[in-house]
């Protein structure tokens, strides 16, 4: 479904990527795990389009998606839940959502999805009407979610859901996650959180400074403990 | 960055040497004028091209030079030399006051803010008569002159008198901003201006440095201001107002913000540019807007990239790597 | 390094730009000009170019001057100080004309004025008002325009005396020529027993005059004396007659221009303006400038285009009368100086200060300046 | 007193509508975009430039005019941030600030050789009679120009508020990259964006036909106070915008009449620098809570 072939990306002169290759397929949940900078972020930013690699290629259902722009990723199907929530502050908690259906036209397949966010998510149904910057940070969160399956992705991709939440918090979130992929969506998750990844996941690619380092079953890699002492310092 | 040095030392000696060789008193205007305008502009630059913030009120700075030289001289009776260190210090003083209380703010608010100060000052200045004379101004402000044991040594009766004032103030200039940007102190505040959040994690007070940068600068544009009283000979309410903000934003700019270099340039190239302009006529301005925003847009870090962006592409001598500025 | 060779390089091709020279040409006489001709008083600043022009072709049309064809050699000062110096500096110094006209204000003729004494060239403004530029007496600089005393000393006796107008407003642009003029008038109306209400100061480029206009109108004085040029002056006629001002209004500056009655339309019925030119103008020379302007031009001149047309027919005579085109015998004729102006028989004093003019005061109707008071204008100082 | 207080407070309304229209226009491209705007006061002026062409020149009726002066300016901003903004964005504030110096000389200096040095007025079809209500002088033109702010205001709202446009530009202007996350051409809302505030200068230099006369020298002042405006409103603040710009000119007229002229424009800024020591949020901005 996604297919990342050799794919280099830099900030300025820094190198971000150098030289990552990685397939999604069709209803999986993969993790990619790795310390901090090794270029998770980086890989879904070239992904959405936020970013433009200067090698390689991207594929997204055989069609390159490498050269185009964020708007017609979206359309294509591709959701990216962004790092940091960056929900719209000074935006009701229904605008918010509304507007991660800003590509779509079908108004009452719209008006549905935002039925089944707001009753999956019963906090923000409470607070539909409140300016989303009053949200605590799960609550945030929780909206960052709904917000991306707004656009009805086929692939949705995460970034660092659970920093920042209370154990209980990202029990919820791993929940949620875990819905989501029953409902046939594929999931790309990028995690600090090794152990919760890896459990959700049932494939993970663990990065390093910019390149694959390890790839695999990750039920193989959670008991590889050499391994991801190398590689994750923990 | 001491590769800066040797060009420096070889412009400053063929810049000796410019009298000797052009006389005309028209061509020593304009370069007496290239050299003011490289005192004002590299006071500007030491705020916005090294702490990076955006000063619109700093032609206030050059205004209390030019009125303190103007009154101290016409007004107090006071020595040209002597109003020529209180100028400096006056301005100084306004950009210590100015700058402790805008400093802390940042960006866009600092922008707006500077601006008010001058406008606000301007208005005062037009409006004051009894202090300022308003609106005309002073003219007739005296020329320097060089008195030893009560006999006049230097009368200043020609251009190339003024000239080499002029060229002694940019290198006092230039020598004063390049201790301070080699200078510990230099080289936090361009850590500030890359990264202010950094600077402040490895111990940086950002504000400190803002205000010396700041200071330092007021200090400069009111020598110029100085220069420019004695120079033209009259000074009225206009060297507070936006034309010569703008000149100065234009110089460091074009000539490239950030560098000891940057402003030189720019100051030659403006003034020789809107000069040579002249044989356009009333569409002089338009074309020299439209030469400004292509200046802008092709190379947006000042004519001192020129040589980085031949040499990428292989046109200039000198291996293929970008420069530091 | 190589940066700074580029600096080093654009110096030198600089230098070699500039110090190429003027080309001394021999066959025509060059006179500088000095005028705003971009920025905000490019508007009058071009008016009076157009007069300067017309008077050279006159002068050309009948063999122009010792044989020689006269020239204008037209340079931007924008009115400022430093701008004006630097054209200054290139007429007297690269292009060597021998006499120089400008520069429409007053800072920026103050300016210019060390130029021309430092290069021995004789400076003319037919515009810049400011008393102080002749207070002190030059050798250099010549003022071919009444000053702001000279105004206010031959209206005032008019406005007081004959018209009875005794409590005074005044409503002025706030620079060099509105302060100065509203001093001169101040003085001398106090002299005489008039009465200062207030004063009004008002940006030159500013559009809504109501506040002002209000306080004048709850004031309400006999007479409010504007000073401002077409713009503010159009705009301060028609609002005040919007706001149903009864005072009677007395502008200074180029109020009996078409452009200003134009723009102020019927506003204009009824207001006063003391001109030192006003087409209207009885006389030959005056009907002569009215007829050969409106033919070039299109349009009837206004006091800034007859300035400049005056100023070159001196500066055109002493030049016939020095002999020779060269600054110092110019300035030495230019002090005998006895022009007949389409507005007065003009001559210069001790301080180089012309007098002369016949001044008017007009009331404009319907878009005709009608004369109904005149005075000739006397020298402040002799 | 009371009569005179009224009357300065009416003045007010009528400046502070021109204002209040600069400023919605500044709030946009300064407030949003971050662009320091030094050619906002030339777009104003343009608009009333196009608008004698159209309405004296070619005769074309006033209404119809306007209209067409709107779709033009929104045009010329379009062009204006697609060639000239576009390509400096994410560089230093000084590299956009210096682009809109060099394009509002290149401006101001083109419009005076085409439209002449002289100044003008507009054909506006108002009476010049002044309407008169108690005390208090109004003119039909002066009406206009209120009414006119009024509902470029509330259109503004409507749309900021209602639309998808309105809805996809606050979405940038608050989370840029969520934006375009969501699917939203950040890039075209910049233009539009940069275009919507152009016009809305330019509806404001109809207006200054209409009422005064249109003059290129009125541009530098009317830059000044409108980047004076947006302070006083908030930055970002749209709605503050407009309140700032009435606020200002009720203030200017009083300070006027019962104080002086000659330091009337020293009110703006003074209130700037108050403003931005105090409350940097602006006037009507609750402090905001992040």
């Amino acid at each position: 479904m996604l297919v990342l072939d050799n794919v280099h990306a830099r900030y300025g002169s820094v190198n971000a990527l150098s030289g990552v290759s990685m397939t999604v397929e069709p209803g999986e949940l993969v993790a990619l795990v790795g310390a901090n900078g090794a270029g998770k972020s980086t890989v879904l930013r070239t992904v959405s389009g936020l970013m433009r690699p200067h090698l390689g290629t991207i594929t997204f259902n055989k069609a390159r998606i490498d050269r185009q722009s964020a708007s017609e990723i979206v359309k294509l199907g591709i959701a990216h839940c962004p790092e940091e929530r960056k929900i719209w502050p000074q935006m009701t908690v229904e605008e918010n959502l509304e507007m991660g259906a800003y590509l779509r036209r079908d108004k009452a397949g719209i008006a549905a999805t935002l039925a089944k966010m707001l009753d999956r998510f019963p906090r923000l149904h409470e607070r539909r009407r409140q300016m989303a910057g009053t949200l605590s940070g799960g609550e945030q969160q929780m909206l960052a979610i709904a917000r991306a399956l707004m656009s009805a992705p086929q692939l949705v991709m995460f970034d660092e859901p659970s920093l920042g939440l209370s154990p209980i918090l990202v029990q919820e979130v791993v929940a949620i996650i875990r819905d989501i992929y029953k409902d046939g969506v594929t999931v790309l998750l990028v995690e600090q959180n090794v152990n919760m990844a890896l459990r959700l996941a049932s494939r993970a690619y663990v990065l390093e400074t910019g390149r694959v380092a390890v790839s695999g079953d990750s039920r193989d890699l959670l008991k590889d403990d050499s391994l991801l002492k190398a590689y994750l310092g923990g | 960055m001491s590769s800066q040095r040797l060009p420096l030392l070889a412009l400053l000696a063929a810049a000796i040497a410019l009298p000797l060789v052009f006389r005309g008193e028209y061509f020593m205007h304009l370069m007496i004028m290239v050299l003011f305008y490289t005192v004002l502009a590299s006071s500007l630059n030491i705020v916005t091209g090294y702490i990076g913030q955006l000063s619109l009120g700093h032609a206030a700075f050059f205004g209390i030079g030019c009125y303190a030289a103007a009154m101290l001289t016409l007004d107090a009776g006071w020595s040209v030399w002597t109003a020529m260190i209180i100028a400096g210090l006056a301005a100084a003083v306004a950009g210590f006051v100015i700058g402790y209380i805008t400093l802390r703010l940042d960006g866009h608010y600092f922008v707006l803010i500077t601006l008010a100060f001058a406008e606000v000052l301007r208005l005062v200045v037009i409006n004051w008569e009894e202090v300022t004379r308003g609106p005309l101004g002073f003219p007739n402000i005296p020329r320097p002159s060089i008195v030893l044991g009560g006999e006049v040594m230097v009368d200043f009766s020609s251009k190339t008198h003024f000239y080499y004032v002029a060229l002694v103030l940019v290198v006092i200039t230039l020598w004063a901003k390049h201790r301070f940007v080699y200078s510990a102190m230099g080289r936090a505040s361009v850590a500030i201006r890359e990264n202010p959040r950094l600077a402040q994690s490895v111990g940086i007070d950002p504000f400190y440095y803002s205000m010396v940068a700041f200071v330092l600068g007021a200090f400069f544009a009111g020598l110029s201001g100085w220069f420019y009283a004695h120079y033209i000979s009259y000074v009225g309410p206009d060297v507070y107002g936006f034309g010569f903000m703008v000149t100065m934003l234009i110089m460091i700019a074009v000539g490239g913000r950030g560098t000891i270099v940057g402003p030189v340039i720019g100051a030659a190239i403006i003034t020789i540019v809107v000069e040579e302009l002249r044989f356009a006529r009333e569409i002089r301005l338009s074309l020299f807007g439209l030469l400004l925003m292509l200046s802008i847009l092709f190379f947006p870090r000042g004519l001192v990239s020129v040589p980085d962006l031949l040499r990428r592409r292989g046109w200039w001598p000198g291996a293929g790597k970008t420069g530091t500025a | 390094m190589t940066k700074t060779m580029t600096g080093l390089a654009t110096a030198v091709a600089a230098v070699a730009v500039l110090a190429g020279g003027a080309l001394a040409q021999t066959d025509t006489i060059r006179i500088g000009v000095i005028k705003p001709i971009t920025g905000p008083l490019a508007f009058d600043g071009n008016n009076s170019v157009n007069g300067a022009k017309l008077a050279v072709d006159e002068i050309n049309a009948k063999g122009g001057v010792l044989g020689k064809k006269l020239e204008l050699v037209v340079e931007d000062g924008q009115c400022k100080p430093a701008d004006s110096v630097t054209a200054a500096e290139k007429l007297m110094v690269r292009d060597k004309v021998p006499v120089v006209m400008g520069a429409f204000c007053s800072g920026a003729t103050l300016a210019v004025m060390p130029v021309a004494e430092r290069n021995k060239v004789p400076l003319i403004t037919g515009v810049s008002s400011s008393p102080k530029l002749t207070e002190a007496k030059q050798s250099w600089f010549f003022r071919n325009a009444e000053s702001e005393l000279m105004t206010a000393q031959a209206f005032a006796a008019i406005l007081y005396e004959k018209m009875g107008l005794k409590n005074i407003y005044y409503l002025a642009v706030n620079d060099d020529w509105g302060r100065g003029t509203v001093g001169a008038f101040k003085e001398t109306f106090e002299k005489i027993g008039a009465k200062t209400m207030s004063i009004e100061y008002v940006d030159r480029t500013a559009n809504d005059f109501y506040t002002p206009l209000t306080k004048i109108r709850a004031a309400n004085p006999d007479v409010v004396i504007v000073v401002a040029e077409t713009q503010a002056g159009s705009i301060i006629t028609k609002q005040a007659r919007e706001l149903g001002l009864k005072s009677k209004i007395f502008g200074v500056g180029a109020w009996a221009t078409p452009t200003f009655m134009n723009l102020a339309g019927d506003a204009a019925n009824g207001v006063f303006a003391g001109v030192v030119y006003a087409s209207t103008a009885t006389g030959d020379a005056n009907k002569m400038f009215v007829d050969n302007f409106k033919k070039v031009f299109n349009t009837d001149p206004g006091k800034y285009s007859a300035g400049g047309y005056t100023t070159i027919n001196v500066i055109a005579q002493a030049i016939a009368r020095a002999g020779a085109a060269e600054p110092d015998k110019i300035r030495e004729a230019l002090t005998k100086t006895d022009v007949q102006a389409p507005n007065g028989r003009i001559k210069f004093d001790s301080h180089h200060q012309a007098y002369g003019w016949e001044l008017v005061l007009v009331e404009l109707k319907d878009k005709v300046p009608h004369i109904r008071a005149t005075g000739v204008a006397k020298s402040p100082y002799d | 007193m009371l009569d005179v207080a009224l009357q300065f407070l009416v003045n007010g309304l009528v400046t502070g509508s021109f204002y209040a229209l600069m400023a919605l226009g500044l709030a946009m491209i300064f407030g949003l975009m971050e662009v320091v705007n030094f050619a906002h006061g030339e777009f104003f002026v343009m608009g009333g430039v196009v608008a004698y062409a159209f309405c004296n020149v070619l005769g074309v009726d006033f209404y119809l005019t306007i209209v067409i002066v709107v779709a033009l300016m929104f045009a010329f901003g379009a062009a204006t941030d697609y060639l000239l903004i576009r390509p400096l964005r994410g560089q230093h504030l000084l590299s956009t600030a210096l682009v809109t110096i060099g394009l509002s000389i290149f401006l101001i200096n083109t419009m005076l050789l085409t439209f002449g040095t002289s100044p003008q007025g507009l054909d506006a079809p108002f009476s010049r009679k002044p309407i008169i209500i108690g005390e208090i002088v109004i003119t039909e033109g002066r009406l206009f120009a209120i009414v006119v702010g009024a509902v470029a205001i509330v259109a503004t709202h409507i749309l900021i508020q209602k639309t998808r446009l309105g809805r996809a530009m606050r979405a940038t202007f608050q989370q840029k990259e969520a934006a375009a996350l969501v699917g939203v051409n950040v890039e075209r809302v910049y233009t539009l964006t940069f275009a919507l505030g152009t016009a809305m200068a330019a509806i404001a230099g109809v207006l200054l036909g209409a009422v005064f006369v249109i003059h290129p020298s009125t541009a530098e002042l009317a830059t000044l106070k409108a980047f004076v405006v947006v302070i006083l409103g908030g930055m970002t603040n749209l709605p503050g915008a407009v309140a700032g710009g009435l606020l200002l000119g009720v203030v200017e007229s009083l300070w006027g009449g019962f104080v002086s002229t000659g330091y009337m424009d020293v009110i703006g800024f003074a209130l700037v620098i108050f403003i931005l020591l105090f409350r940097p949020y602006g006037l009507f901005a609750p402090r905001p809570g992040r």
